[in-house]
C-alpha cells in the first residue's frame, strides 16, 4: 500500500494495517508511535517541529532584541558608558565553553546517528558540564554587578523618573556614600558571596554524587535515576569551577589592568569623589547633571552616570536572564537525553530526540553568538 | 482502481447507527480522559474548558451592559457597580473572552476534533504536546480564577505600561496567565503545522484539503510565529512590575509606547488567530448546505495564507493615535487597507458558492448566513478605521468596539456556533434539535444587532469606550444595546439547550447527515478510536454532487455509478497532484 | 570549506517529499555500504567538518574581540559586530544543525522567523527614530542655560 | 427628508445621525473621508446583502428545485473583484493620509496652551500662567496643545473638532486645531487610566473675538481675590505638589509631608539647619537645589517665573496651615486677598474648582 507512494492514488492508509516491506516499520518496535507509519515519518515530522519550535525561540528572543535596538538607537551613550562595566574576558571565555559544547551537542548527534553509546552519552556529560560551566561564569558576572551597584532601573536608587518621581520601591543598596564599597570592600564582598555559592553548589555536588552512586550499586535497575543525580552532582561541581575559573580570571586582568571591571571602576569613582573632582565619565550633553551645579560632591559622583544606566542594566539581565533561563532548560533536557543514553534507548533509527535538543541547544548558542559582541564588545 | 474504491465504499459508508465501539466508548473512568493522547477526547474537553470561559465572559459582559442602563451623575454617584468594579468587569470580560474563549475556541477545541479526520490522520503528529496544551490552558485558566479571587484585574485586556505597573489589582498573576496561555496556544498551532506537512495520507495533496483546513493551517502559521513575541513582552510586563527593569515604564526611563509595539505585534495577527478559522468554517458550511463545489477554492485557499502574513503588517494602525510617528502611522495604513482585499475575496466566493445551489436552512447554515451579514458590516467598519484621517476620530470609541465585536462576535462566535451545530452529530453521535436551533440563530442574529449596531452611532458620535459613566444624550442608546445584549444571551441559552437536549435525546446520527464530502464525514458518528475504520477514500472535498440522500438510511451516500467519472474529473481541476509540500 | 562525498547524495535525496519516503529508504539501504558512516534517516556530520567549524569559530571570536577592544571604528563598530556574528550564527546553522543537508521546509521556517523578526525590529525602529521629544531632555535643555 | 440627512447627508457643518457637529477646520476633511468611506461601504453591503438575500429566495431548497451544475472557478471573474476594491481603498487612503497630514502638521503661528493630565483632572496652562481646569480657546486661531502626563497615558479629545491624541508619561505630544464656531463643547479623556476614566472630562470652551483675553484676565483677578490658603490648597492640586508631597495622608511620599514643613528644623545635606519658615518655603519653591533635605532626593523642579506672588503667598499660607500648630496662626495671617486688592470681603466663592475631573460649577460662567 504506503509503498506504492503515488500521490495520486485515491485511498489513505493511516492505520497501517496492511502488509509492511520494510523492517523499519515493525510496529512493536518501542519508540515508534502509533500515528507513524515509518521512522522516517516519526525523525521528519519531531524534526519540523522542533524547527516550528525554534521560529518560536527565535520570536521570543526578537522581543529581547527589539528592547536593544530601540533603546541603543535612542540612547548610544548609555551603552557607550555601560559597556566598560561589562567584562570582556569572561564573555569571551563563556563564548569559547558555549561554542565548544556546541561541537560536543553535534558529536553528540553523530554518535547517536551511529550508534556509539559510550561516545554519544561522552558528548552529552561533556556539554552538560560545560552548560553549567557557563552558568557558573555568569553567576560570578552577576554578583559583581550586584555589588557594583549596576542594577536594573527599578532597584537602583539612583534611577530618577523624568518627571520627578521616585523610582521602584525596594532599594537593595542604600545611597548612603559611608556605607558604599571602595574597591577592596567590594572585592571582599564579591569573594565572599562567590565563597558562599561555591560551598553550597560544593555541599550539593557531593550528596548527590553519593545518591547517584549509591542508587547505582544499590538498585541497578533504577539507573536513570542514578544518571539524573549524577548529571546534577556534575552540574554543580561544574558551577564551582565556573566561579572559580571568573575569579582566576579577574585577578589575572586586574594585575595586568587592561579591562576596567565593575569594581574598579567605583573605585575611580570614588578617588574622583575623595578629590572632589569632575566625575570620570561625564555625561553626553543633555543627559545627565542636571542638578550638578548645586549639587554636593556625593551627588555629583552618582548623576555623572547617564539617567538611564538603569535600563541598559535592566535589558542586560533581561537578556542575558532569559539566555541563561534556557541554558537552565537545556541542562534539563540533557540529563533527560543522558539518563536515556545509559539505559541504551538510542539507536540509529531513533536518535530523534538527541538530534532535537542538540538543535534547541545550538539555538541557545546562537542567541549568545549575538548577545556577545552586542552587550559586551559595543563600546 | 475503480473496483477497488468501489469496495471500500462499501466498507466505510453510513452504517446508520453509531458503532458500539467509538472514542467515546473507548476507555472508561476519569483517567481515561485526564491521560487521553486521542485528539478527539482533548478536542472535547477543550469544547468544554472553552464554553465554561465563554459562559464566566457572558456573564461578566451582561453584568457590564446592566450597569449602563443608566448615565451617572459624578464620580460618586453609583448605579449597580463603583467604578472600579466597572473597570474590573470590562477587563475581565475582555481578558478571559480573548485569551480563554476566543484563541483557542475555533481551533483549539473543534480544530483538535476535526483536522486530523478531516486530513484523513490518525492523529495530530505530537499528541501528548497536544494534550500538554491543554493542560496549559486549564493552567492558565487557573491563573485567571486566582487573579479573580486575589484583587482582579483593571488594566484592560491590553495590559497597557504604565498604569498595568502601577495599578493594585493582581496584573502579575493574570499577566503569567496570559503568558502560559501562549504557550498552550503555539504548541496547539505547532503541532497542527506538522501535522498537515507530514501526516496527510498518500492522496491527500495540498489542494485537495478542505478549506477549514487551510484556515486552521494560516492560523497555525500565525500562532507559532506571533505569540512568542506576547511572550517575552509579557514576560518582561512581570519583570517590570515585580522588580522595575524599566524597559516599559516611563517612571524608569521605559518607554510605554514600544510596549504597545510589542503588545500589538502579537495581538493584532491575533485577531486573525481568531477569525481566520471563522472564515474556513463557513467555508465549508457554505458548499455543504448550498449543495454545491465551493467556488474559487485557490483563491480562498490563498487568501487565508494571504491574511496570515499581512496581519503582521499591520499592528501599529492600533497606535495611530498613541504618539507614534506620522510615518509609521502612513505606512501601516496603507498596509491596512490591503488586508481588505483577500477578506473581501472571501465573501464574494461564498456568494458565488450559493448562486444556482439548493440552500437548506438547517442552523449551520442560518449562523453561516448570518456570519456573511455580520461579518460584512464588521468588515466595512474596518475601513474608517484604516482611514488615517477618521480613524483619530473614531479611535477608542464606543465605534471600535462595535467593529471588532462584529468581526469576533457576529463573526468568530457565530462561526464557532454554526460549526458546532455542524459538528455536533460527529462528535456526540446524536442530532440536535433543529427547530430550537433554528430559532437561536435568528435570535442571535437579531440580538446582536440590537446590541451593537447603536454602538457604531453613539462611538461616531465620540462617546469613548471603557467609560462607566456616560453622558445623558447616549442614554436611549445604551438601554437598546443593553436590551439587545439580554436577546444575545437569551438566543444563545435556547442554541446551549438545543444542543444538550441533542445529547440525550437527539435522534442517532449517521455518518453523514449533511452529505458533505469531506473525509470527516466518512467514518462513523461518533468516530472510532483511531478515526476510521477503513481507509478513507481521498478525493476532492467539495465533490458534493456525488453524494445522494438515501431515505432509508435517513443519511447521505455516494452515488456509486458515478465515482470512476467523478475521479477523473477531480484530477483535471486539482492539477496538483504531485505538489506535496 | 571541504565537499563531503556522502552529503551530495543525501542532500539531492532530502528534497524527497513525505509521500515517497519509502522509495528513499529502499535507495539509501542501497548505498549503505558506500559509505562507513551511513544512517539510515538523516545525514551523518564528519569528524574533520565539526573540528573545522569549531575552530572557524573560535577564529572568529578571536577576530571579533580583537576588533571590538582594539580598534575604534565608530558606526562601522556595530556593522562589523553584527557581520561577524552573523558568520558566526550562519556556520552554527548550516553545519552544527546541518540545515545545509536538511529538508528545504526547514531552511525556509527558519528563514521564516529571521524574516518576521526583522520585520518586527525594523519597523518598530523605523518608528522609534520619529518619536516625540522626552521631557526629561527638555526639562534638563531648560535647566542647563 | 430630515430621516434622510440625519442618515446620510447632512448640511455642512450640522451633526448628523452619524457625526456630531464641525467646529475646527480639520473636521470637514474628516468628514468628507467619513462620507466617501461610508458610501462605498453601503453600496457594498448593498450588494453583497442583495445577493445574499436574492440566492437564499430564489435557491432555497425545495421541491422541484435542485442545485445546477455552475463553474468552480472564474479567474476573470475573481481577478476583477479583487482589483476593483483595490482601487478604490487607494482613493480611500490618500483621502485619510491627507487629512492626518493636516492634523499632525502644527502651522507656524501658533497659539500654545500647556496641558497637563493626571489621574483624573486636566490643567490647562495659558501663555500668562493662568492655569484652569477647562480648555478655553479664541475662535479662528490657530491653537497648539503641548501636552504631558503626570501618571498613566491618557488620550484628550474633542469630538466636534474631530482630534485627539495620547499623552504619554514622559513624553510631549502636540495637538493642534483651528476653532471654527464659538460654543462650549466635550472634551474626553479616551485612553482608559483607571478608576474614574469615564469622569475625567471637561469642556472646551471656543470663545469670540476678544473674549479669550478677557477670560484670561478675569482669571487673573480670581487669583488675587482668593484668600491665600485656599488659593494655595488649589495650587497644590493644580500644579503637582501632591505628587511628592504629601497631606493628610494622601499625595506622593518622594517629598518632605507638609505638616512638617513649617515650623521644624530641618537638616540639609550640606550639613547646615534650618527652621522652616517663610522664607526657607520660599527659597524651596524658587530655588530648590540650594538646600535638599537630608533623607530626600534633590528632585525638586525649581518654579523660578512660574508663580506669581500672590501665589507663592498662598502657597506658604497653604503649607504653615498643614501644620497643626501654626494653623490658626495662618488663617489669622492670611486673611486677606492673595492679592491684596482690597480688605475686607475675602470671598470664599471662588470660580475655580479645586482640581477636581467635574467642571460642571465652573462651566455656566461662560
Amino acid at each position: 500500500m504506503s509503498a506504492t507512494a503515488d500521490p495520486s492514488t485515491a485511498t489513505a492508509d493511516p492505520h497501517g494495517t496492511a502488509g509492511h516491506g520494510h523492517g523499519h516499520d515493525d510496529h512493536h518496535e518501542p519508540f515508534l508511535a502509533h500515528h507513524f507509519e515509518s521512522w522516517q515519518q516519526q525523525f521528519d515530522a519531531g524534526k519540523l517541529g522542533v524547527w516550528a519550535f525554534l521560529v518560536q525561540e527565535v520570536l521570543f528572543f526578537s522581543g529581547l532584541f527589539c528592547a536593544y535596538a530601540v533603546y541603543r538607537m535612542l540612547h548610544p551613550e548609555v551603552f557607550e558608558y555601560a559597556d566598560q562595566f561589562l567584562s570582556v574576558p569572561h564573555g569571551a571565555f563563556n563564548t569559547v565553553v558555549l561554542l565548544f559544547s556546541s561541537l560536543t551537542m553535534a558529536w553528540g548527534v553523530r554518535c547517536a546517528m551511529l550508534g556509539q553509546r559510550n561516545g554519544l552519552i561522552g558528548c552529552l556529560a561533556v556539554t552538560l558540564f560545560c552548560a553549567a560551566l557557563f552558568l557558573g561564569v555568569k553567576a560570578y558576572e552577576y554578583s559583581e554587578k550586584y555589588h557594583a551597584q549596576l542594577i536594573w532601573a527599578g532597584a537602583d536608587p539612583l534611577t530618577v523618573s523624568p518627571s520627578g518621581m521616585q523610582a521602584g520601591a525596594g532599594h537593595l543598596l542604600e545611597l548612603d556614600p559611608e556605607k558604599r564599597a571602595v574597591g577592596e570592600q567590594l572585592e571582599e564582598r564579591l569573594a565572599s558571596t562567590l565563597h558562599y555559592l561555591e560551598f553550597g553548589m560544593g555541599v550539593v555536588g557531593l550528596l548527590t554524587l553519593a545518591a547517584a552512586v549509591g542508587i547505582y550499586y544499590a538498585k541497578p535497575e533504577r539507573i536513570g535515576l542514578a544518571v539524573v543525580f549524577g548529571a546534577i552532582s556534575l552540574s554543580a561541581i561544574a558551577i564551582v569551577i565556573g566561579a572559580m575559573a571568573s575569579m582566576g580570571i579577574h585577578h589575572m586582568m586586574h594585575a595586568s589592568g587592561h579591562e576596567a571591571t565593575a569594581d574598579s571602576e567605583a573605585e575611580a569613582a570614588h578617588m574622583a569623589e575623595a578629590e572632589d573632582e569632575p566625575p570620570v565619565h561625564t555625561a553626553t550633553p543633555g543627559t545627565a547633571e542636571i542638578a550638578g551645579s548645586t549639587h554636593g560632591a556625593s551627588v555629583k559622583a552618582e548623576l555623572s552616570r547617564p539617567q538611564r544606566l538603569g535600563t541598559f542594566f535592566g535589558i542586560y539581565y533581561a537578556m542575558t536572564g532569559v539566555h541563561a533561563l534556557h541554558i537552565l532548560g537545556g541542562m534539563v533536557v540533557l540529563t533527560w537525553l543522558l539518563a536515556r543514553a545509559v539505559k541504551g534507548h538510542f539507536t540509529p533509527n531513533y536518535f530523534g530526540p538527541v538530534d532535537y535538543v542538540g538543535l534547541y541547544w545550538h539555538l541557545v548558542d546562537l542567541v549568545w553568538i549575538y548577545l556577545f559582541p552586542l552587550l559586551y564588545l559595543i563600546g | 482502481m475503480a473496483t477497488i474504491l468501489e469496495t471500500r465504499h462499501a466498507d466505510v459508508m453510513p452504517l446508520g447507527h453509531a458503532p458500539q465501539d467509538n472514542y467515546l466508548t473507548h476507555g472508561r473512568g476519569f483517567l481515561s480522559w485526564a491521560l487521553t493522547l486521542d485528539h478527539k477526547r482533548i478536542g472535547v474537553m477543550y469544547l468544554c474548558a472553552v464554553c465554561s470561559a465563554f459562559l464566566l465572559g457572558g456573564i461578566f459582559a451582561m453584568l457590564l451592559r446592566t450597569e449602563l442602563l443608566m448615565p451617572k451623575n459624578g464620580p460618586e454617584d453609583v448605579f449597580l457597580f463603583t467604578r472600579d468594579a466597572y473597570n474590573q468587569l470590562f477587563t475581565l470580560h475582555g481578558a478571559i473572552m480573548v485569551f480563554l474563549f476566543i484563541i483557542p475556541g475555533i481551533p483549539a477545541a473543534l480544530g483538535n476534533f476535526i483536522l486530523p479526520i478531516m486530513l484523513g490522520a490518525k492523529d495530530v503528529a505530537f499528541p501528548r504536546l497536544n494534550l500538554c496544551s491543554f493542560y496549559l490552558w486549564l493552567v492558565g485558566a487557573l491563573f485567571f480564577v486566582l487573579m479573580l479571587v486575589t484583587g482582579g484585574l483593571d488594566t484592560g485586556w491590553t495590559f497597557y505600561t504604565p498604569y498595568s505597573t502601577s495599578t493594585s489589582t493582581a496584573v502579575v498573576t493574570a499577566v503569567f496567565g496570559a503568558f502560559i496561555l501562549g504557550f498552550s496556544s503555539i504548541f496547539t498551532g505547532l503541532n497542527f503545522i506538522v501535522t498537515v506537512h507530514t501526516m496527510r495520507p498518500p492522496g491527500m495533496t495540498w489542494f485537495r484539503m478542505p478549506l477549514f483546513l487551510w484556515a486552521i493551517y494560516s492560523t497555525a502559521l500565525v500562532q507559532v510565529l506571533a505569540t512568542p513575541v506576547l511572550a517575552i513582552t509579557l514576560l518582561l510586563l512581570i519583570a517590570e512590575r515585580t522588580l522595575g527593569i524599566g524597559i516599559f515604564d516611563p517612571a524608569l526611563g521605559g518607554d510605554p509606547v514600544l510596549f504597545q509595539h510589542f503588545f500589538w505585534f502579537y495581538s493584532h495577527p491575533a485577531v486573525y488567530i481568531m477569525i481566520l478559522p471563522a472564515f474556513g468554517v463557513i467555508s465549508e458550511l457554505i458548499t455543504t448546505f448550498s449543495r454545491k463545489h465551493i467556488f474559487g477554492y485557490r483563491f480562498i485557499a490563498y487568501s487565508s495564507v494571504a491574511i496570515a502574513i499581512l496581519g503582521f503588517l499591520v499592528w501599529a494602525h492600533h497606535m495611530f493615535v498613541s504618539g507614534q510617528s506620522a510615518i509609521s502611522a502612513m505606512v501601516f495604513s496603507a498596509i491596512t487597507f490591503t488586508i481588505s482585499i483577500p477578506t473581501a475575496i472571501k465573501i464574494f466566493n461564498w456568494l458565488a458558492t450559493m448562486y444556482k445551489g439548493s440552500i437548506s436552512y438547517a442552523t449551520p447554515m442560518c449562523y453561516a448566513l448570518a456570519f456573511i451579514f455580520l461579518f460584512t458590516i464588521g468588515g466595512l467598519t474596518g475601513l474608517p478605521l484604516g482611514t488615517l484621517s477618521t480613524d483619530i476620530h473614531l479611535h477608542d470609541t464606543y465605534f471600535v468596539v462595535a467593529h471588532f465585536h462584529y468581526v469576533m462576535m457576529g463573526g468568530t462566535l457565530i462561526a464557532f456556533l454554526g460549526a458546532l451545530f455542524y459538528w455536533w452529530p460527529k462528535m456526540f453521535g446524536r442530532m440536535y434539535h433543529e427547530r430550537l436551533g433554528q430559532i437561536s440563530a435568528v435570535i442571535v442574529f437579531l440580538g446582536f444587532n440590537a446590541t451593537f449596531f447603536p454602538q457604531f452611532i453613539m462611538g461616531a458620535k465620540g462617546m469613548p469606550r471603557r467609560y462607566a459613566n456616560y453622558l445623558p444624550e447616549y442614554h436611549a442608546w445604551h438601554v437598546a444595546s443593553t436590551i439587545g445584549a439580554y436577546t444575545l444571551g437569551i438566543g444563545l441559552v435556547i442554541a446551549a439547550i438545543a444542543l444538550i437536549w441533542g445529547l440525550y435525546r437527539g435522534k442517532r446520527a449517521p455518518a453523514n447527515p449533511w452529505g458533505s464530502a469531506t473525509l470527516e464525514w466518512q467514518c462513523s458518528s461518533p468516530p472510532p478510536h483511531n478515526n476510521f475504520d477503513a481507509p478513507p477514500v481521498v478525493g476532492d472535498p467539495y465533490a458534493i454532487h456525488q453524494l445522494v440522500y438515501d431515505p432509508d438510511q435517513s443519511a447521505w451516500v455516494p452515488r456509486q455509478e458515478k465515482i470512476v467519472e467523478s475521479e477523473a474529473m477531480l484530477e483535471r481541476h486539482t492539477d496538483a497532484g504531485t505538489t506535496g509540500h | 570549506m571541504k565537499r563531503f562525498p556522502q552529503c551530495g547524495c543525501v542532500a539531492s535525496d532530502d528534497r524527497t517529499n513525505g509521500s515517497n519516503r519509502k522509495q528513499r529508504n529502499v535507495f539509501m539501504a542501497a548505498h549503505a555500504h558506500d559509505h562507513a558512516e551511513y544512517n539510515p534517516i538523516g545525514h551523518v556530520a564528519s569528524k574533520p567538518m565539526l573540528l573545522t567549524v569549531f575552530f572557524l569559530l573560535v577564529g572568529l571570536t578571536a577576530l571579533t574581540i580583537w576588533q571590538g577592544t582594539q580598534l575604534e571604528l565608530g558606526t562601522w563598530e556595530l556593522i562589523i559586530v553584527l557581520v561577524i556574528a552573523t558568520a558566526k550564527a550562519s556556520l552554527v546553522v548550516l553545519f552544527f544543525m546541518h540545515l545545509r543537508y536538511d529538508k528545504p521546509l526547514n531552511v525556509f521556517a527558519f528563514l521564516s522567523s529571521l524574516l518576521f523578526m526583522s520585520l518586527f525590529i525594523g519597523l518598530t525602529l523605523a518608528d522609534a527614530v520619529n518619536y516625540q521629544p522626552e521631557v526629561s531632555a527638555k526639562e534638563e535643555d531648560a535647566a542647563s542655560p | 427628508m430630515t430621516l434622510f440627512r440625519l442618515l446620510a447627508l447632512p448640511a455642512a457643518g450640522e451633526a448628523s445621525l452619524w457625526l456630531p457637529e464641525q467646529a475646527s477646520t480639520v473636521a470637514a476633511s474628516v468628514d468628507e473621508a467619513w462620507w466617501l468611506v461610508y458610501w462605498v461601504s453601503a453600496v457594498f453591503f448593498a450588494i453583497i446583502v442583495v445577493a445574499q438575500v436574492y440566492f437564499m429566495w430564489a435557491y432555497r431548497r425545495r421541491a422541484g428545485w435542485t442545485e445546477q451544475k455552475t463553474a468552480h472557478h472564474n479567474f476573470p471573474l475573481e481577478l476583477t473583484w479583487s482589483i476593483i476594491p483595490s482601487l478604490i481603498i487607494v482613493v480611500m487612503f490618500v483621502k485619510g493620509f491627507l487629512g492626518f497630514l493636516d492634523m499632525r502638521m502644527p502651522p507656524a503661528d501658533t497659539y500654545d496652551i500647556t496641558v497637563v493630565a493626571r489621574k483624573w483632572s486636566w490643567s490647562f496652562i495659558y501663555p500668562n500662567g493662568v492655569v484652569h481646569p477647562e480648555l478655553h480657546v479664541p475662535v479662528d486661531r490657530n491653537v497648539k496643545l503641548v501636552m504631558s502626563s503626570d501618571d498613566v497615558i491618557h488620550s484628550l479629545f474633542v469630538p466636534v473638532f474631530r482630534v485627539k491624541q495620547d499623552i504619554v508619561p514622559g513624553r510631549y505630544n502636540y495637538l493642534w486645531f483651528n476653532a471654527t464656531k464659538p460654543g462650549t463643547y466635550d472634551l474626553e479623556c479616551t485612553e482608559y487610566c483607571g478608576t474614574n476614566h469615564s469622569e475625567m472630562r471637561t469642556k472646551t470652551v471656543v470663545h469670540e473675538p476678544g473674549g479669550m483675553e478677557r477670560w484670561l484676565e478675569d482669571r487673573i483677578e480670581d487669583i488675587m481675590k482668593m484668600p491665600p490658603i485656599e488659593l494655595g490648597t488649589l495650587l497644590y492640586n493644580q500644579r503637582g505638589c501632591s505628587q511628592c508631597h504629601m497631606v493628610d495622608g494622601k499625595g506622593g511620599t518622594v517629598g518632605p509631608k507638609f505638616e512638617q514643613t513649617f515650623g521644624n528644623r530641618h537638616q540639609f545635606t550640606d550639613g547646615s539647619q534650618a527652621v522652616g519658615d517663610e522664607n526657607y518655603i520660599r527659597e524651596s519653591v524658587m530655588n530648590p537645589q540650594a538646600q535638599v533635605r537630608t533623607g530626600f532626593p534633590p528632585t525638586m523642579p525649581t518654579y523660578k517665573g512660574l508663580f506669581r506672588e500672590a501665589e507663592i503667598r498662598g502657597l506658604i499660607a497653604f503649607i504653615k496651615s498643614q501644620n497643626p500648630k501654626f494653623k490658626a496662626e495662618a488663617e489669622r495671617e492670611y486673611a486677606k486677598p492673595a492679592g491684596e486688592t482690597e480688605a475686607g470681603d475675602a470671598s470664599p466663592d471662588s470660580d475655580l474648582p479645586d482640581g477636581g475631573a467635574n467642571g460642571a460649577a465652573s462651566a455656566d460662567e461662560n
